[in-house]
């Protein structure tokens, strides 16, 4: 189950820059969850001054999240993390490739490359069609390919597998889940490519206070919510 | 208004809210959020005397109204501390007290002399209570023989105000504070996490790397405050109660129970803000109870 | 479906499901809710040799995802068990064990002697972890030689199964666990309760008419299902896991951590069918993860 | 702040027989709350197979259950504990006492003994009128006397001291703070009225199990949540 939240300050205030990549920290005020849930930005409208999440339902505090009603409140820390960057060459090819809900924060970057002058693809991967998220928002930004695992949508197989990597690229940005993202990276490895995966790692404080996101880099354990959550794959010792 | 300030060992904190150790970064990751130079004190990261990675990913789980973790003591070093992250934190108008571990009494110790050099350091805290190391860490804090060894040579060489942090993993905390009163701590905070554990059931595997992990959170409140309580009857030198505090309440009902100063930890993952919000409610709380100074309520139960 | 029947000394349990002493009454209070001949057995109500008032008013109150209880062994002596409650609840088909408390040794070897002469009582559990009693109780529960006398004691009385149950508020748990193995239990139980406290702060009194209490809930899950993991390793015989089971997964995860049985017991305030769910969860899980007898999961991790 | 809540089985199940006096154990799903919360049974009414509560916001728990919606629903069993009793002689003076929210379980017991024949009067007490609930309700049922502290309805005082207590009272039932029924007990006793209180002592299983909510009796420590939570003055140590 999936949705997304549109949401706007309540207090009405601004909101701040935000970049492409970051995420927020969301209390989820439900028995049984103790502790912020991190949630990537999924996309920014500054002309309305709301963001939006996109969510999949993994536990406890994703349903509270999904069952809330317009008008709501939530408590929420934002901007956080590292973004990924948008300053590859002009004129390169670039792929955002994205699994599953890990598509959520390519539809701002999207957006973004394409502001600064950019030709933006996307590869969406899912199990199924029916699990493709945001397509119609996705193809207001550039061309989208679909890989499904049953083929019901795109082309069948894994997002690896998919013609549009057989041509030249120059970029890859890339969320999704971890076996898919090192798959990505391997590839990317291997052709040279420039990439960038946004992971995952369970979070307490989501400010870099606590030491409980690490990812084992080239650097020694660093934290994924300020140092990340977006990577260069250089660094990880994937 | 109502007198705030407390007194620990030479210490004279404005309030008695401190951060714990290991759940305020060095104090920065917070300026968003507070203003530091509000806070009685903060307390930083446990410093070792070489540079540590920690243990493997992953090092945390939620559990009922409380967290395990098991970060391990990840620091970079006592000199790459002193070298590159105290110039830039220093200057907060508020007691920078930093959080001492080790494996070996050597390490304690050598730790302790390189930061008594520091101006704006007046105290340390010697954590003699981590589950999430190997050798050292809690041995020295379930045995009174451990913690008089360990605090007897950091006395020996530490001259300011040497704090030390049991372990809640005991038959008997009220006599291992004893055993660090008599080696001449001038100060005991309590407690530092439980040691505890989570599996997951259908992966058929441990949540944590390190397979057990130290409890936090308001989950172990009661039994902090049961600790707080029992140490405090049972020594002169003041606590510091700490343990699964999220607000200005829970913060007063560890001063009741008998601690000098708090210190707040998980909460700071919860709402980064805390710290302030426990500093009005006690300067409310002791305006609806007509109390002049804080140091009043101290153990009145 | 999957054979759940496990073995607790001369016990052969249907299911590993019991419940937990002090939390479930004589069982009787249960029968609107439940079908307590699906249980794989009831542990009921402390008993004492005699007659017991318990403490004061009040007893009990909640705590972050638990609750503190002093109810301290209230009981009308076991005299009075065997006449007057023991007739009226014998009948089930689920193994009745019985829970013996006492303040001196005297008083359990007696308590268990009389019980023993029960057709219907294959088993009793022995509390020498009551944090709620002033004398005995859990001094016993806190030293390997207490521990040790108890059982040693109690075991020469007693010829049928014998469990005894631990204090969590120990440094290590293990040891005790081994003191009462080497004089013969035949299985121990853990944990009881975790010693704690809770303040009123606006009546600046303590809670509880005893101050300190009893620790109970998904709060100490954790710990105690790191307990049960360190004592499963560290004896032969067949532990006994309990502290804040909420629903199924969680009796599976303290069967993973070394538990042959499980006992639920402050979960039955929720949710009194709680115990009914768990055995249907157990099938379930054997069944989603090919388990064909659920002794293969016990100690898993 | 105060709030009736209107419950039926959500399965369709007719309701048990309800005794006034007896109580439901509420399940408030909310952060932080951990127990059931025990709560009287206003009113019953068969033929709609409903149950009222009457609630007043004491901390989080009632504050969610005062939050519920329409079509909302709670966790509950019931009934629990013994009643009042309803065995008086035809044609005594009856007379039902509360203070605040503990006038909850006097509109069902009232209702009962109108029901066997019985002319019932009541005693209702708050600090101010506006803390006066259901007096409409009341009125159906029998006479209302209202004591108020400041005055403001009704005769300015205690329930004690009202003047409907001057003439001759054959029973007493009551149920409100603590110090009020040691007050009406005390009235009662001097007077040879019999006298039954509705206790609320903290409950943890509501069903006699943990032996949480014991209070000192004549008997020694007994269960308020099985052998009450109503009991005769005689049997208190009041
Ligand atoms: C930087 C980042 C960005 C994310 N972006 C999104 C997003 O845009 N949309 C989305 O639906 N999900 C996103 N997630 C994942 C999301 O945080 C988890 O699904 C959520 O925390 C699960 O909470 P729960 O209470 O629903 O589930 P639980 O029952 O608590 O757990 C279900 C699973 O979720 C994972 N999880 C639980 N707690 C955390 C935590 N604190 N941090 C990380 N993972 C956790 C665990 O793997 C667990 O097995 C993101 C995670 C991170 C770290
Ligand atoms: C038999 C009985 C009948 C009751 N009937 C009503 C009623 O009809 N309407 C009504 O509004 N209230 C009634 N109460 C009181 C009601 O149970 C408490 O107000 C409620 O439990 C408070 O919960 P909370 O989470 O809102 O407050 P909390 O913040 O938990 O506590 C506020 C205060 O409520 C009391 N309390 C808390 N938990 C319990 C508990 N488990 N058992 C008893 N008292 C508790 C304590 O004195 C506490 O100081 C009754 C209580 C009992 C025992
Ligand atoms: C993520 C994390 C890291 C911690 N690191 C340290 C540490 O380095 N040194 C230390 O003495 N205590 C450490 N602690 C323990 C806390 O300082 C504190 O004693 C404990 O968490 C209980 O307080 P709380 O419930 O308010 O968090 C850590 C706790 C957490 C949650
Ligand atoms: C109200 C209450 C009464 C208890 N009485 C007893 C008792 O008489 N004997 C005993 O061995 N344990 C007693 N216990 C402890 C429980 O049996 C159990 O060990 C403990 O509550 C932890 O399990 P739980 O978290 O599932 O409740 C009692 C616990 C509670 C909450
Ligand atoms: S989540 Fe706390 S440091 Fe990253
Ligand atoms: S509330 Fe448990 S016995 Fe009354």
């Amino acid at each position: 189950m999936y949705s997304r939240l549109t949401l706007a300050p309540a207090d009405g205030s601004k909101l701040p820059e935000i970049l492409p990549g970051q995420f927020v920290q969301v209390a989820a005020e439900t028995p049984g969850v103790f502790l912020r849930r991190p949630i990537s930005i999924n996309d920014v409208d500054y002309d309305k001054n709301t963001i939006d999440l996109l969510i999949r339902k993994a536990g406890t505090g994703t349903a509270a999240l999904l069952s809330l009603k317009e008008n709501d409140t939530v408590n929420i820390l934002l901007p956080l993390g590292n973004g990924f960057s948008t300053t590859a060459e002009p004129a390169s090819r670039l792929m955002l490739i994205g699994g599953g809900v890990g598509v959520a924060p390519l539809l701002y970057l999207g957006r973004k490359l394409k502001e600064t002058g950019h030709c933006v693809e996307f590869l969406l991967g899912a199990r199924s069609g029916a699990d493709i998220l945001e397509m119609e928002q996705f193809e207001e930004v550039g061309r989208v390919h679909i890989s499904t695992e049953d083929g019901s949508l795109g082309e069948k197989g894994l997002v690896t597998q998919h013609s549009a990597l057989n041509e030249n690229i120059d970029n890859i940005y890339c969320c999704g889940p971890a076996p898919m993202m090192k798959a990505v990276a391997h590839i990317a490895k291997e052709r040279n490519i420039e990439c960038e995966v946004s992971l995952e790692n369970m979070m307490a404080c989501g400010l870099g206070a606590c030491l409980c996101c690490v990812e084992n880099t080239v650097k020694g354990n660093v934290c994924v919510c300020t140092e990340g959550p977006v990577f260069n794959i250089n660094l990880l010792n994937w | 208004m109502a007198k705030l300030s407390v007194n620990i060992g030479s210490l004279s904190l404005k309030n008695p809210v401190l951060t714990a150790s290991g759940t305020f970064g060095y104090g920065e990751e917070f300026t968003p959020f507070i203003d530091l130079n509000r806070l009685g004190g903060y307390i930083i990261k446990g410093t070792t005397l070489e540079h540590r990675e920690g243990n493997p990913y992953p090092r945390m789980v939620e559990t009922p109204s409380g967290m395990l973790n098991a970060v391990g003591l990840q620091n970079k070093g006592v000199d790459y501390f002193i070298n590159n992250i105290y110039p830039r934190i220093k200057e907060y108008d508020s007691e920078l007290i930093v959080n001492v571990s080790g494996a070996k009494v050597e390490d304690y110790v050598e730790t302790a002399r390189r930061l008594s050099s520091l101006d704006k350091v007046n105290a340390i805290e010697v954590n003699i209570s981590c589950p999430n190391v190997k050798e050292g860490g809690m041995a020295f804090g379930t045995t009174t023989k451990g913690a008089a060894e360990v605090t007897k040579a950091i006395r020996s060489v530490y001259p300011k105000t040497l704090i030390v942090k049991l372990s809640p993993n005991v038959t008997s905390i009220a006599d291992i504070a004893k055993a660090a009163e008599a080696e001449g701590a001038d100060s005991v905070s309590l407690i530092n996490t439980i040691m505890g554990m989570s599996i997951d059931v259908e992966r058929r595997r441990p949540h944590l790397s390190t397979i057990t992990g130290g409890l936090s959170g308001p989950a172990v409140r009661p039994v902090a405050v049961r600790m707080v309580w029992q140490v405090a009857k049972a020594v002169k030198i003041p606590v510091i109660g700490l343990g699964g505090i999220m607000n200005g309440r829970d913060a007063i009902e560890f001063m009741l129970a008998g601690a000098t100063a708090v210190e707040i930890g998980t909460a700071n993952f919860i709402d980064p803000a805390v710290t302030m919000k426990v500093i009005d409610y006690m300067e409310d709380y002791c305006s609806r109870h007509g109390i002049n100074d804080i140091n009043e309520i101290i153990g009145e139960i």
